[in-house]
């Protein structure tokens, strides 16, 4: 290896961007090296950014109504969720976290069961192999070396599954990005390693995560190219993560890719964002907003006609009712649920406890 | 505060900690409050809320997002002089700084034979009860329990948090401070000094003559309800706090299963190999010849912790304790 | 190997784990083995030797030194349609994948409500008397024990170390392998056959009826050879191998004690909040009446475990188990 | 930052080499960027050197005959450490491994005391903050976080300290390298992080642990600067861990330095490393070896008299004597140290159980 194979391994000195905030084609700053997206995948994109966005709204509205416990809102955040699952084949899959509601969406999975868990019921509202989505991870980063296991289980049985995983910029501080970063570039195993870059971990503000000049700039040290991407540009992070996983397909191993992006919104609705940072800073951000500025791309060109724009309301419009249909369901918890997936079979000691949480309830019901 | 004069304040625990932080702060320049979102947002239940403020980001601060990092950067400041105290966020989110805890925080002073130790605090806000999703509402007490080296102590009451709480700063030896979270909104007036009773002492919270109810952290309100309510079934449950694990209590504890001869541990965490397993183990030795009944236990079932809408199932409740109380084979007296 | 016909071999207990590796990974191309130093070296205790030569290193590899990412690239592979086996070189050295274990091994099956489960099996090779230095001498049991959702075994003797491992591999469920590293020498003819008392199984290694022994993994020779120095004093005791913590022989061991009315545990870990504790309060609660005695307790001192000229003091020995017995009030009688 | 600033972060594509192998002074690969040592400097490391190199022979035979029950030495790595504890002042921490005895008795403990461990007795023979040399670790990586916190004490005291924290080439893969490197460059500590790459953790060779171009190229990824040296050169550590340990304490933050060096010897004497590695392999680093390099250059220089040499050897002798005798002399183990550390006061639980072990050793007299 020369000093130049390992000098592309760096990313730009800026994110790559295909389409600027007021819609017009960049060039330059690397974008170059990446073609704009198809018009008709852009006008899909677009009609998805929509039906994101609304997700977000809904489940904020859910919120507010007291159907929803909590939720972590990706308002700001939609084109690279939507961007990271497009880009996506059959049979490749998703590692997404609690904030990637949006992602799991769009490959497939019913919006109303990824929020079943944060609407207070279990965990995994719906079934990972269905969709090849694997269940959203809360603990930071430990997903990662589960992506890692999956593309090397995939790779050894020479399937040519490639698998997205994402993580926040907080994430990457955890130990587990680091040895699951490794072993992927170890093993050669085909992991797209997607870090969204919000610039906050809940509070914490990115220059307490890291001193590096991007998270990108962790690519190198494991032997893996890193590469930044504008996270509001949906036309770019369809090029870069496009680019990413046939790259990992093709067998070049591991790929970074950072996306700079902003949580628009507090970390969840349980947080007051007033306390850690200013209202100027969020407002700044308004002018980049990744749907806007497809909007105004594809009406510059002609593109989105007031037709394409109606039937993503009504896309949008028929995914929210969906929502809120599924969600104003109420859950019948169900006690014997606690101890049927502890174990394949339960043990001795859980049908002890179960049958103590049958009497209770037959007690209950006979005290009635 | 001028010494004999006490304040007083009627405070929330999470308040009482506050405070706890604030006054050993002021007392002493070496201690510092490290962690996630313990700066500018004060901690995601408030706890240091307004130290960043006051004290400056050098005193009170956030770190990277890492565990093992914090905990690790804890053990070399107090190898060096500091008197760190650190959050971890969420219980189960104590888990990746788990080789540090038990390799080296608890085990420095040893393998040191003395010479290094770490007076040094982990904060983990644990159990359940408020309604939290996935890896929220953990109880991990039994690991660091079973970890020789280490304190492991938990409030009830927003007094014990403060006194608790100063109490494991000025402690020489690493403590991990349990901070039972469904609990951090209770209020009671709080006796702002350092004296009460200390680290490895439990207390009668209720007198009874019937049986003992062995409670720590959030289960000791429910014992003490169960009690009420036996009450005026006409049935006097005693209630001990443990309040310290380890060390762990023995005289006040044996004392009081003693004279009653009927005892119930009463935890949240899963049973097995667990804390009550402790308790009902040990009191069972010394006091068996006293006992009219084997020693009841009421924990939280063998299980991950269940979602929200499932977890009244899991935590201890009053009925449970009162039919455990009913098991203690009365009949045989 | 034909049908029925099974091969018995004279083996140490860490070559029948090699064998039931090897056929394991025979018997299904989806078993496989990886960790530090498992492939060319063989593993620093030869269980893994020969494994990457004959399946090649595909099936049985190294990886970088990271104990999180090997058992988080496990659960990956497991998700995926493997039967992964990993090895942590010693028991401390599993800490590091601490939060791996118990947030998703322990929890994926369930958090999942049955979709995803885990075949996979996690070797840790743990305990003491073989004179190492710190941190490669712990017992770790408790923390899997007191964790929902992870199997936890432990052989005793080469036969079970085969039976058991075999078992655990075909488990659906994520299994922890306590292998007790002082025993990795211990030899016997060994029946290579799957078949035999399975995970969930203690067995009575010895009857007798003074007195039940409880012990598992690198205390069961121990507990034999007491018994062996009580029957020459005239005393009969009984000895029950665990092998299985989780799930517990609830019967087996129940029946044992209740047929003798005293037993004492013996176990090597650290005593407090331990799998020792969990024992006596469950068998205390069952067998309350038929127990002449608190059941005794013989564990480890709850101290770091002591460097190798002060490991014989924290080991369980034979004369601190027959003291145990000695205790149980046989005036009483 | 400018790309410019990033790129300085990199290390050379080679590692810097002050002297070759046959001795002579080496231009280019980046060593004109450094100063050779002073004579003095060099003739010093030239006897300590000599000393090292006896510490592993002596620590070996006192394996050999029983004395010590298990010792990874360091033959062949004797220049990295060295060299690392001749650059730190008064005042400065060094954070050793289990296989840094060389370095930790470079920094003024005892030997046997080091030793004390490895002998089966209690680990830390030495008291830590005599000598400011951290107990040994032995779980890999985990002391560097703990490297970390020394040095943000001092840093907030607004004491000079710097902190030297070893590691080796396997411990960069756990997940606590890379938390301490990211805390380390957040807080602007002064750290230096040296790893000494000697090909092999235990069986495992480098390509198994990191697929990158180098160790050090990991330093750009936390904005903190890498560098590569020739571990076997004394010249070239001494010069680039001053430079780095000199840049720590100016409060230019952390710095990562990467030693190429080899283990000539098992793992321990416990390992079998012809299970994983040829004789020819080993063979072909005799050349390179650390000590006879820089015999070579002093001799060559005209630096190195017999009175040097006989100095040295004499040292030696007299070091491997004091070893000798602090080993040979018999550890009586007393029970009651296994209850007095565990905290600053016994637990009541632990004055029961002392008292066991007491009475148990009571009767054990009466018996006899
Ligand atoms: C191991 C772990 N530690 C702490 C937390 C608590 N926590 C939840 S989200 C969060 C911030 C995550 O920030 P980032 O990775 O940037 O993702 P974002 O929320 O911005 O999408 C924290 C600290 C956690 N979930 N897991
Ligand atoms: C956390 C942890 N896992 C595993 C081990 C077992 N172990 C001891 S040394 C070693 C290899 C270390 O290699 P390296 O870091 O390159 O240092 P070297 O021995 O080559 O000096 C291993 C795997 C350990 N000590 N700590
Ligand atoms: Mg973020
Ligand atoms: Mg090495």
């Amino acid at each position: 290896m020369t000093s130049e194979d390992v000098l592309r391994l760096l990313p730009t000195d800026d994110p790559i961007r295909l389409i600027d905030a007021d819609g017009s084609r960049v060039d330059g700053s690397g974008g170059d090296r990446y073609e704009l997206p198809s018009d008709a995948d852009l006008l899909h994109a677009y009609e998805r950014l929509v039906v994101a966005r609304r997700l977000n709204d809904q489940a904020n509205a859910l919120v507010r109504q007291g159907r929803l416990a909590v939720y972590p809102s990706s308002h700001g955040q939609e084109a690279c969720q939507v961007g990271a699952a497009h880009v996506l084949q059959k049979g490749d899959w998703l590692f997404p976290t609690y904030r990637d509601t949006v992602a799991a969406m769009e490959r497939g999975v019913d919006p109303v069961d990824v929020l079943t868990l944060l609407k207070g019921d279990w965990h995994s509202g719906y079934d990972p192999y269905e969709t090849q989505v694997a269940p959203a991870t809360t603990p930071l980063a430990t997903q990662l070396p589960h992506a890692v296991g999956v593309a090397h289980a995939a790779q050894l049985r020479g399937e040519s599954t490639v698998v997205m995983a994402l993580t926040g910029d907080g994430g990457t501080s955890e130990g587990d990005f680091h040895e699951a970063l490794n072993f992927a570039a170890v093993f050669k195993a085909p992991v797209v390693f997607f870090i969204q870059n919000n610039e906050y971990a809940i509070s914490v503000p990115l220059a307490r995560q890291s001193a590096a000049r991007s998270l990108a700039h962790k690519g190198i040290g494991y032997g893996v190219p890193g590469r930044r991407v504008d996270g509001n540009d949906v036309a770019a992070v369809l090029a870069v993560l496009g680019d990413a996983v046939e790259r990992a397909r093709r067998g070049e191993g591991p790929q970074l890719v950072e996306a700079h992006t902003y949580r628009m919104q507090a970390h969840t609705n349980a947080d007051d964002a007033t306390r850690y940072r200013l209202d100027t800073e969020v407002a700044s951000w308004v002018d980049r907003d990744p749907l806007t500025r497809l909007e105004k791309h594809l009406r510059g060109r002609g593109l989105l006609t007031d037709e394409t724009h109606e039937q993503a309301t009504a896309a949008a419009d028929a995914m929210a009712q969906h929502v809120r249909d599924g969600l104003n369901r109420d859950i019948e918890p169900d006690a014997r649920e606690l101890f049927a997936h502890v174990y394949a079979e339960p043990t001795p000691q859980l049908r002890e406890q179960a049958a103590q949480v049958a009497e209770e309830a037959s007690r209950e019901v006979a005290g009635r | 505060m001028s010494a004999g004069q006490i304040d007083h304040e009627k405070l929330t625990m999470a308040q009482a900690l506050n405070r706890a932080l604030h006054d050993a702060m002021v007392a002493d320049d070496s201690v510092l409050m490290f962690g996630e979102d313990v700066g500018a947002l004060g901690g995601v239940f408030r706890v240091t809320d307004g130290l960043t403020a006051q004290f400056g980001d050098t005193r009170c601060f956030d770190t990277p997002l890492a565990e093992s990092g914090i905990v690790g950067m804890a053990v070399g400041m107090a190898m060096n002089g500091m008197r760190p105290v650190v959050e971890m966020q969420f219980d189960a989110f104590g888990y990746p700084a788990f080789e540090q805890i038990v390799s080296h925080v608890a085990k420095m002073r040893n393998r040191t034979r003395g010479r290094v130790h770490l007076p040094m605090v982990i904060r983990v806000p644990f159990g359940g009860g408020i309604g939290g999703v996935e890896h929220h509402c953990d109880s991990s007490e039994a690991y660091y329990a079973h970890t020789p080296g280490l304190h492991v102590v938990t409030p009830a009451t927003p007094s014990d948090a403060y006194t608790l709480l100063r109490a494991a700063i000025a402690s020489d030896d690493p403590v991990v401070f349990m901070e039972p979270k469904k609990l951090y909104w209770s209020k009671e007036e709080v006796a702002l000094g350092t004296d009460g009773p200390g680290i490895g002492t439990a207390v009668v919270r209720r007198e009874g003559t019937d049986a003992t109810l062995i409670a720590y952290g959030p289960t000791v309100p429910v014992a003490l309800e169960a009690a009420d309510v036996a009450a005026q079934e006409g049935r006097s449950l005693q209630v001990v706090d443990l309040r310290s694990i380890v060390p762990f209590d023995d005289e006040t504890v044996c004392a009081a299963v003693r004279s009653t001869g009927r005892a119930v541990v009463v935890a949240e965490s899963a049973g097995f190999a667990s804390v009550a397993s402790e308790i009902v183990a040990r009191v069972t030795q010394r006091c068996f010849h006293s006992l009219a009944a084997p020693i009841g236990r009421v924990t939280g079932f063998d299980i991950p912790f269940p979602p929200p809408k499932l977890e009244h199932f899991q935590l201890p409740g009053v009925d449970r304790v009162l039919d455990a109380v009913d098991d203690l084979q009365w009949e045989d007296q």
